[in-house]
């Protein structure tokens, strides 16, 4: 992944060409599929810890990156597999981390909520809710420092909404003008807190109102729309350093993490239901099939490929050894 | 006598002091609808409604304020973190404001409110959830620290903590949950809190230590008995304040000291047995206290690091052997 | 002080009758020539540690306290001399506290910081930026729960509210309807940093909008003015616990302490003289004698009677002894 | 050398750090236009202009987040805590974040930020404003704690902090600032951390101590000397990693110890000191290690209160003798 896709150009109608749409495909199932690898081996203890999907968010994920630079930065919480995979990392490396293995992206140290990849810019993996927000804004105070013209995508749930850190965050970025893009995936459900028995103000962009900060809701189940609300947000962001608060509308269909399966106590069956209607990945296939932008061949090629992919990262994973004992004790102090 | 979960006799103490007394309420992330994250407050939204469990935003200093608010004006508080962790984002309400606030107001206010939930290594959650909390606090004047090891003292100890009249942290364990034991069902059965317990007689050696490695000291205790070597036990389960009496009384007994903590160790409670043992029993001792403690590094994810990153029985196993064999006065 | 003056009921068309005009006269000097005297005190040596002046902003506290009840609870920071006296507090006691003395309100533990009184409901005295913002919410939720009708008032500064626990408090009142009236005292400087460079809004009623709840910016130096604008909100908190935030355009006409006395670095001479021009204390006298409901013989009597209850409370202050050596020891924990 | 304050010292370091490298740059409340609370940044607004002197709000975990996030991306921000105490509100991040990102992401990312301000007792500031800050850091893993007791040692030790490639917490002292002393004049002058030094030779007893406590351990050893009583004086300067070589060094050498800490002493660093210098020098002890710290209760406004909370000269001298009285192997 990780490939900065151009934008527009398409004859399709739907601002995009054969293969940028191609790729969009083709990175959501790449996530999708990953992750229900991931869940089966969480089931066969070959992961430990706390485990959350992002399955159902993908189009977020995907979206925003296919927008971003290489050179640009994105920061998440704990749910990061699928951010850390668009920004392009190599899915072996990201699964053998997960295994807690010494090929993992953090050496095994890390684990599922602690993904970081330097060579893509990743900057984990937080897993105090909302500790990344003020850690985004200094990055992109660095960018500015630095002159770069790079920003910084900073991906939180509604549940970080109520945290005093997104308000420092909010403030700061909008008061010394930083090129932070703050992402809120608002899936409805921090754990089983709905948004309304979390906030007094339930339409989260409405936040960034009070701070002058741009602000816009947007369809989270769907790629296209993530894409361009990230593509203005990221456009205002390089050339006058305004940030950003965009709310995608998304749903998580699995429960909060692996120890939480059903996420049945806090919302009904029907809803997760009416929900999959409008599942990203599906709509999405089915958009660009209806279009002829895609060929029933194609996506099979597609899945092929996918589950090629997968299969070789769970592969490699289960081949890596355990990290040595040894490691328990470095990385501790960076040595000059 | 009832047999039933660590988890079950914290849940048991809540309903009884929030039956008891109906100044007592239950307020956190999850508590409620959810019957909190690991189930600690399983039934009592049913049982005592939303009023008196309140789930709340995560605002961890947020809703510790509000705990410590409504405390100074009569209410008995009991805010759960959801692990303690996140309780490093509500330090500074529990520092300077709740231990402070009786000094500060020269007596007048007093803050009667429990701050509880699991701390201390976990499973693979890595760096961030899994470390041993109790460090943050045990060095606060104005604070009270407890780490119940057992279903009794769970219940006991979280009964006195509400009836307490100052900020008590009450620190349990994820792992423990799940443990079994007796548990009295006098509903007016309490452990007071600065009170700690010999769990094992024994006559060569002094172990102390509390929650999981308590455990692990225990089986450490049955191999050594039949090494010939006889292990006391001794659990401080307040660690704040510290029940000096009774450890320094079982080291003046065996002549020798072996603590045994989770944490990282460096100033930590180890540091602080050792150094008040070795002052008030020097001359009853035949060898250095010695400490065996966590690794002091991060907790990393992948198992087998874990693994060696807290004490194991064998570095207890150790320790023990190596005062044993120092030649002492 | 911290009688309740009943509203309206004047020929005056000020709104007040003589009664209550020449109580929030007489209180409002009392803060005035009490701190005065405390800035003596200081320069003396009597009074240690930080002094923080609430001069020029008196209006506000007596405004405030005006429309409470004695059951009503106030908070504040650490520039709280004059809400503490509104509220009630024997001005002996307080100077007695502020000289470290055994007779303070505090038995001298607390000091100029932290000054409590549990006999008129002022819950401190808090020296830590915000951190008394969700104690008041914590206040107004007891309240609820015990089923009273009472409300707290919290005073801040404009410097709290980039704090996250500005953030965490209003979302709590509001989601959970509390009755606590923020009471956001803007004097434009947080020490040396004016509210411009401080907050991306700086209309801070505007923070409350987000949270939907019922805020209005409010002349602080018009004690009237305050005076009605509390007396709305605390009418709302009382019969439907709705909280408030209130924003008072005050103005603090010394230095952020004794150790600034000047404030000079980051204002002009040119705006404090401006700003005196608006003395509530001075406005308000006027006011009333133009109005016909004092006297210049009234006034001269309430200054000496000012005066003399100032110089009651320094004597009372210096008379007292230092606090007993055991004391260091008792009040850290409350013995059953 | 030339003869300056502390606070010029700080001052001075910061400068030459900013000159040689344009990666450090300072943030924090009222550093720029106010100069510092304590004038620590005197100057550097003018010098090095508003992108390298930044004013923040009042918003702790806001920007000292900023300070992780800029460190992680290739700046080295040297963050000010107008007083540590504020530093609570930061600790979340400073633990989990900063602490741990080097370790979490296997070795990726550093975070190179120094955190700096002053802490420790103050004059009159009371409970909330007046505590020892050290304790909630040196324990963690993955930070590097600073106690710079000199103007010499300020600077050189500051230098230091900002060229390591990991998180520094730097506490300074109110009550140090102007207090004078010699500096050299190399900009190359630099104070490696981690090394202890002995400030005072002596023969009969150890006696470790920093900040404000060593200026008074001097005072006692002058008063010791004329009794006979030969005190060699230990400042470890860094308290993490803490220089235990030196300090176990000293007292092989005197088989005496006192450790005198400002802070309330339960599970502190004299906690620490105590535990591993009886571990590691058991049988060179001619007594147990004494620990003289503050009272363990929150700091009380009232002057003559305030006195009786800090270890004074006398507590030092009664624990010196204490211990050259024992009568030792
Ligand atoms: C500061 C903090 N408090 C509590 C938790 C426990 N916790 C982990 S995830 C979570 C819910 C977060 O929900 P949200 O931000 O909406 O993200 P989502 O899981 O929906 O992606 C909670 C409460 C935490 N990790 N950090
Ligand atoms: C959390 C915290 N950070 C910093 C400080 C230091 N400090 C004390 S007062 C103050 C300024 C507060 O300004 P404001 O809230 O506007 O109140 P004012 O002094 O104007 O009444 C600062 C920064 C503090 N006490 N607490
Ligand atoms: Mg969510
Ligand atoms: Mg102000």
């Amino acid at each position: 992944m990780a490939k900065t896709l151009t934008r527009g150009g398409a004859s399709s109608g739907l601002g995009v060409d054969a293969a940028v749409a191609k790729q969009l495909l083709t990175d959501m199932l790449l996530i999708r599929r990953f992750e229900e690898k991931a869940a089966e081996a969480y089931t066969l203890g070959k992961i430990g810890g706390f485990l959350h999907l992002y399955i159902g968010e993908e189009a977020v994920a995907v979206g925003t990156t296919s927008v971003l630079r290489p050179d640009d930065y994105a920061i998440s919480a704990y749910r990061e597999h699928g951010h850390c995979l668009a920004k392009g990392s190599d899915p072996k490396r990201v699964m053998a981390e997960l295994y807690g293995r010494r090929d993992g992206l953090c050496k095994g140290k890390g684990g599922s909520m602690h993904l970081f990849d330097r060579s893509t810019n990743f900057l984990g993996g937080h897993a105090i809710v909302g500790a990344h927000l003020p850690i985004a804004a200094g990055v992109g105070f660095a960018i500015k420092y630095q002159g770069g013209d790079q920003v910084i995508v900073c991906y939180f749930g509604d549940g970080a909404v109520p945290e005093g850190e997104f308000h420092e965050s909010m403030n700061l970025a909008a008061l010394w003008k930083l090129p932070v893009i703050f992402l809120c995936e608002n899936n409805r459900y921090a754990m089983g807190t709905s948004v309304e028995r979390a906030l007094a103000q339930t339409e989260i962009w409405r936040f960034g109102q009070t701070y002058g900060v741009p602000s816009e809701r947007v369809d989270g189940m769907d790629v296209l729309a993530v894409r361009e609300a990230v593509a203005r947000a990221v456009t205002r962001a390089r050339q006058h350093k305004t940030p950003a608060l965009l709310e995608a509308d998304t749903y998580r269909y699995r429960g909060h993490s692996m120890r939480d399966p059903a996420g049945a106590v806090y919302r009904t069956k029907e809803e997760v239901e009416r929900e999959k209607l409008r599942d990203p990945i599906v709509l999405f296939r089915d958009k660009l099939l209806a279009a002829g932008l895609l060929a029933e061949a194609d996506v099979r090629a597609i899945e092929k490929d996918v589950n090629d992919r997968v299969d070789e990262a769970v592969a490699f994973a289960d081949a890596s050894p355990e990290p040595p004992g040894e490691w328990l004790f470095t990385d501790i102090y960076k040595e000059a | 006598m009832a047999v039933m979960t660590y988890r079950e006799a914290l849940n048991l103490a809540l309903r009884e002091e929030m039956r008891r007394d109906p100044r007592v309420f239950v307020i956190g992330e999850e508590v409620g609808l959810y019957e909190g994250a690991y189930k600690v407050t399983q039934g009592l939204l049913k049982e005592f409604g939303g009023q008196r469990v309140v789930d709340t935003p995560i605002a961890e200093s947020g809703f510790t304020g509000v705990g410590i608010g409504a405390a100074m004006v009569g209410l008995r508080p009991v805010v759960e973190m959801m692990t303690f962790n996140f309780a490093l984002l509500a330090l500074d309400q529990i520092v300077n404001s709740a231990a402070k606030m009786h000094y500060m107001s020269g007596g007048q206010f007093n803050v009667p409110i429990v701050i509880r939930g699991p701390g201390g290594p976990a499973a693979q959650l890595a760096a961030q959830h899994s470390q041993s909390m109790e460090t943050y606090f045990y060095h606060v004047p104005g604070l009270k620290v407890v780490r119940p090891t057992t279903p009794m003292d769970a219940k006991g100890l979280l009964k006195s903590a509400i009836r307490d009249d100052n900020p008590v942290i009450f620190i349990e364990s994820e792992t423990l949950y799940s443990v079994k034991g007796e548990v009295p069902d006098d509903p007016e059965f309490l452990i007071p809190l600065g009170k700690a317990l010999v769990r094992r007689e024994g006559t060569d050696v002094t172990v102390i230590a509390y929650m999981g490695m308590m455990y692990r000291a225990m089986e450490a205790a049955e191999e050594l008995e039949k090494e010939g070597i006889s292990v006391e036990l001794v659990d401080p389960r307040t660690l704040r304040p510290m029940d000096t009496e009774t450890i320094i009384g079982s080291v003046r007994k065996t002549h020798r000291a072996v603590i045994v903590e989770a944490g990282a160790g460096f100033a930590g409670m180890g540091s602080e047995i050792a150094a008040f043992v070795t002052e008030q029993a020097f001359d009853d001792l035949d060898a250095p206290v010695e400490r065996v403690t966590g690794a002091n590094a991060p907790m990393p994810y992948a198992r087998n690091l874990e693994k060696l990153k807290t004490p194991s029985k064998d570095k207890i196993l150790a320790a023990v052997r190596r005062v044993c064999n120092a030649n002492g006065g």
